[in-house]
């Protein structure tokens, strides 16, 4: 077992599925001798050859839309947006196609297919290469939408993703592709979907979050223990569908929620599992439900993106205000 | 200065608007009785066409397009395909899809807004009907990729209209289909309007086949109201692409004689001795002038053959008026492959008519 | 004073706007001779000619494309798209462009557009014509995103899009363009953005809503009325900026709070609403926030469509369930 | 079969890869101390494209892009249009952003995260830099329709690269460019690259400039190293749109000599050879050596300008180094043209350095 980063991670379950299974493909700009510019396709092409590991010409649209033709061909294409600011082109096919060809055609047609693309901020890129769009993929019913928050995730989910039947999209934070290493299993063994992942076990106030975010949350419970108040960390990891039982368990437990994500606040999808906390849950509730997020700003350039991200000690702060009530 | 590039676009017709013959004919058309089968296809799309503007109007059917006055395309597409290709049709290609074994059923559940009409018992790999402009040239893309990479000798034929062709979506297609050189036919049938918008406004090329050109693959104008061109032209282009060299762009000239469908009326922009002028070039008439000709067909054979046409519509529609409504937690049916547990409560209120609170 | 219908309302907003205000012009398919699909923007040909009614090639990227190099150039184009569910092209150009021209120039450079679309079932319409998209934009910083009642609001709604100097998404619930008539003074006054009507006022409950829904809703509180359980209606009209404190000074009266919309639940901007509630009104909260929404499945067709729309009965059920508690 | 349409493409060159002539040069060519300036701006652009390099290596500059061996097209570009003109560039247009006026200070502080870079003190309506690939050809069409509508005799001009042009928004704004025939010009920098995709893989179009045939408006080739060659045929179509003959898609050809960007290494995926090869090719020393055999230009004169250029880089340099930073607050800056009520508690947060809870 070795120690890999997650952008390592998500090569390796790539690499190993496509050995597994002839029909996985990836495709997408630069994917191929290039090795995608993050290197998460690195060494598919010698591999796997030209027809299985295709650099497309430039077109997001269609990248998604080709996915579509493949999968309904029983394909099991993994398409790569080479970063999420360039995605809104594709959200076409994937609304209007890909989340509804099994219903539209009840089930003769299907669409096994993988949206992958990097998002979120925090590694100075330019603009429109830093935008957190997993709020525009949450809302759209047939489709699932997973992001890893560690290496061993994005290895296990990933690997769930490209090999359940219905459309994926998969986000990995870009922020996280290197920011850590941790052990990880080359085993072919997926992670389960639809499932919240409990990161850290607490009585006294809940942290729900994904994607690079954990980074900051796991930091500020740790501090929070550091005081003696001990936080539990929920890894929503599936965000659509999204396993709110687990959330709610959780809730039940400490009357209180924090909820962290690094889009913009307004009608982010930390606003559903506030709501259905609000539902669901609100008898439970000891404290109003914070949401710790990023302002409803454009995302800014390099210069000022670090006030524009949620920190530790935002979060903090946040998890001590519903403290502060009862 | 040099010259680094020249194309021509070529433009085939075999029979007049009189159906008439323009150039010695090619070998399939030499026998007429070959023909008599897209005949007997073109009368019964039209006579589909008909019933199922009938049924909107009297409130048994949704809103629809006719494909009147270019049935040839549909019908020549449809039938020439080989049973194991893909098709992947846009709206208005009943004849099309009746030719590819999707039942009349089928066509009248779906645009009823039944989603169990696009689960056709026929051709399988099929795509359904594409409503959002252009969309398929894409999903036709992807299946021609997968066909060549399993080195199957199949092929990929999308349709579309004028319109799509100023569709970002047509244009990376087309260009994609061209760099890898893929199994894939484009078809359009360029019935001269987009709803309101005339051909003149969608693009200032003079003609819709050059489009091929900014991709780099072959493309051809076809008199798309003559049935002899158009399977000469579609025949290879099919070919071509079976035989691994690539994509074709056809344009196929028709006009659209009716409204854009049953929400539409027409006479609202557009002059209507321009559409009495396009009835002297119609496909139909045109292939049974030919046929007339050559003495192959006469009027009994019409009278049965009308006859016939009916009853097979009178038949589908009897038998989709008798399809029972789908249940209420049909919604939830093929959502995902397995529904998720999150949205079990929902479809268990559905199922019980009621899904909210 | 006429009566008239909402679709009348946006054609004479529209014609009003475009004499009153020579750089305002339509762009859009069909919208020339025909009028539109809808008839919107019936006989602006002819008055204004061919110039400034403009019937683009069947294009939506573009059409949101084009705008923004209009409205770049001192131009007001009122861009529409021809349903909601052919929006999804345009997005890239709004999210990326349209919605952050102003602030990545500092100002230099604006972007005063709107993209007016029909949007929401019930018109038994073919697929992907009865679309509920107003989330998607509704997350977007930068954006305007209204969705006018009624003909009057329509009227006064669309005056203030178009005279307004950044990008506004204008909503049309197509279901309700000819739902029913109103007297629409045509005195070229607009309403206000950036804030929630109250429709009707009641002690009891806080029904919010927007849209064609809001049909339901008044239909819901006549009846609710009836058995003497007073609710407060309230139009949200501009999701984005959303004006959560006319919604929370209600909610603080009532206790208790429904949320009825039309888009899918999960992710729905209803989500926004209830989140927003739990974290600023939970205290005077005496019932959890419902939502009446739609299902998270694909808009049916025809056939189920009914099904999918919340009701009237949906609503009232929520509203009584909400008064269970306490 | 008839031919409906015939077209070809043009390529042009004047100055071949040493320097000299291949015909008689056009008037505005023929006295060589005209060219001059166009070298002047191509060698301060390669300073600058190195500097800015440089500081990024050093961390003191985010990613940026140099457009080495490719200054002559940017340089003819912003050069040749009239100050009125609208420009659009994309990113590697440092060259035709500097002759158009925008200030080396407003790039750097740009490409080192700073919206204030975009706030360009010169060409007021120029378009920022566009990041998204071939968004900003839709915005040069609308911006053509209003200088048209408001009869203005000024014109649109928007780069882009090879990689754009498979881009369905490239087509859809040449579509509708031809339809309404605006007063744009399409310039693409074929630097045979796209990141790692080369243009083989890009199209299987044979140039493209064939690319204009598909919305039927002019396309030409131009060799996009020489700089007579550029002035030339980018005039012609100025000329074009600005008397209302409409609009002209123009591909110069050239070669990217280094790195995509600074976050790109080249040597992963293409072959050193094929880089050395086409440094025998590259623009600036092409036009010097001109210059010299005109005897216009000499040993002094180039280490006077190397000088110079130095100098105004350094300068801006130095300035950009002396910007203050942004305040926290500015991301809410012209965010709206005024700040709605509901984000003005995010705003004070976010000025105070605390935007959350
Ligand atoms: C992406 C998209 N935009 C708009 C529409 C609405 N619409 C339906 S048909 C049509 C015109 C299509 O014209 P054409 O492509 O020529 O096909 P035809 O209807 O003439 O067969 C339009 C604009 C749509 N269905 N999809
Ligand atoms: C829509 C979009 N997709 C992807 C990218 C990422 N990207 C940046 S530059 C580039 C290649 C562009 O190639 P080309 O158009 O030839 O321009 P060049 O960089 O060679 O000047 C890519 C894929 C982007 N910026 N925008
Ligand atoms: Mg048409
Ligand atoms: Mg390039």
């Amino acid at each position: 077992m070795a120690e890999i980063t997650l952008v390592e991670a998500v090569n390796l379950a790539l690499a190993g599925e496509m050995e597994r299974d002839p029909s996985v493909l990836v495709l997408g700009e630069d994917v191929g001798a290039d090795g995608g510019v993050f290197r998460a396709t690195l060494g598919l092409l010698g591999r796997f050859g030209k027809e299985r590991v295709i650099d497309t010409p430039l077109a997001e649209a269609s990248i998604a839309g080709i996915s579509i033709g493949m999968a309904a061909q029983g394909l099991k294409p993994v398409a790569e947006i080479q970063f999420s600011g360039f995605v809104y082109p594709a959200l076409d096919h994937i609304v209007n196609h890909a989340s509804r060809l099994r219903h539209r055609t009840c089930g003769r047609l299907t669409c096994p297919m993988v949206l992958r693309t990097p998002c979120g901020a925090g590694i100075h890129a330019p603009e429109h290469h830093s935008e957190s769009v997993e709020t525009f993929f949450a809302h759209v019913p047939g489709l699932r939408v997973v992001i890893p928050s560690s290496p061993a995730r994005a290895y296990g989910l990933l690997l769930a993703a490209i090999r359940d039947p219905d459309p994926v999209i998969f986000l990995e934070p870009t922020r996280a592709y290197r920011l850590f290493k941790q052990e990880v299993d080359d085993n072919g063994q997926a992670l389960p979907l639809d499932v919240c992942f409990l990161n850290r076990e607490g009585s006294d106030a809940t942290i729900v979050s994904w994607g690079a975010m954990l980074h900051e949350v796991q930091i500020a419970a740790a501090r929070l223990a550091d005081e003696g108040i001990m936080a539990e960390v929920i890894d929503v990891a599936t965000l659509k569908p999204l396993d709110m039982p687990t959330i709610l368990e959780s809730v039940a437990k400490t009357g209180r929620c924090v909820i962290v994500h690094e889009a913009s606040r307004t009608g982010g999808f930390g606003a559903e599992i506030a709501a259905s906390i609000a539902e669901h849950g609100l008898l439970s509730l000891l404290a109003p439900v914070q949401r710790v997020a990023a302002p409803d700003c454009v995302v800014p350039l390099p210069k000022l993106e670090h006030y524009f991200m949620p920190d530790v000690d935002q979060i903090v702060a946040a998890v001590r205000k519903t403290l502060e009530f009862a | 200065m040099s010259v680094v590039a020249r194309f021509e676009i070529r433009h085939t017709q075999f029979l007049n608007h009189l159906g008439e013959p323009t150039q010695p004919l090619p070998d399939f058309a030499r026998d007429p009785d070959n023909l008599i089968p897209y005949y007997r296809a073109m009368v019964l799309t039209r006579t589909y066409d008909a019933k199922a503007v009938a049924l909107q109007r009297t409130g048994q059917l949704g809103t629809v397009g006719s494909s009147l006055g270019q049935e040839a395309i549909g019908t020549v597409v449809g039938s020439v395909m080989q049973r194991e290709d893909v098709f992947l049709p846009t709206y208005r290609e009943a004849g099309a899809q009746i030719a590819r074994g999707v039942t009349m059923t089928e066509l009248l559940r779906y645009w009823s807004g039944d989603e169990r009409g696009s689960d056709y018992r026929g051709p399988r790999q099929d795509f359904p009907v594409c409503i959002t402009i252009a969309a398929q040239c894409a999903h036709a893309v992807g299946v021609a990729y997968a066909l060549k990479l399993r080195k199957e000798p199949r092929v990929a034929v999308t349709m579309m209209g004028d319109g799509a062709t100023s569709k970002g979506d047509f244009y990376e297609s087309l260009n994609m289909a061209g760099t890898w050189h893929l199994p894939v036919v484009f078809v359009i049938a360029n019935n001269q309007w987009a709803i309101s918008v005339p051909r003149s406004v969608q693009s200032a090329a003079e003609t819709l086949a050059q489009k091929a050109v900014a991709a780099g693959i072959p493309g051809e104008q076809v008199d798309g109201n003559d049935v002899v061109a158009l399977r000469y032209v579609f025949d290879q282009a099919l070919q071509r692409a079976r035989s691994g060299d690539g994509p074709t762009l056809i344009e196929a000239l028709s006009y659209r004689l009716t409204d854009h469908t049953t929400a539409d009326d027409a006479r609202r922009y557009r002059d209507p001795e321009d559409v009495s002028r396009h009835w002297a070039m119609e496909p139909v008439a045109r292939l049974r002038n030919y046929l007339v000709l050559q003495k192959v067909w006469g009027k009994d054979d019409e009278e049965k053959l009308i006859a016939e046409c009916n009853e097979r519509v009178q038949a589908a529609v009897n038998e989709y008026l008798a399809t029972p409504p789908p249940p209420p937690g049909a919604m939830f049916e093929h959502l995902y492959a397995t529904l998720p547990a999150a949205l079990a409560w929902q479809r268990d209120a559905a199922a019980s008519g009621k899904i909210h609170g």
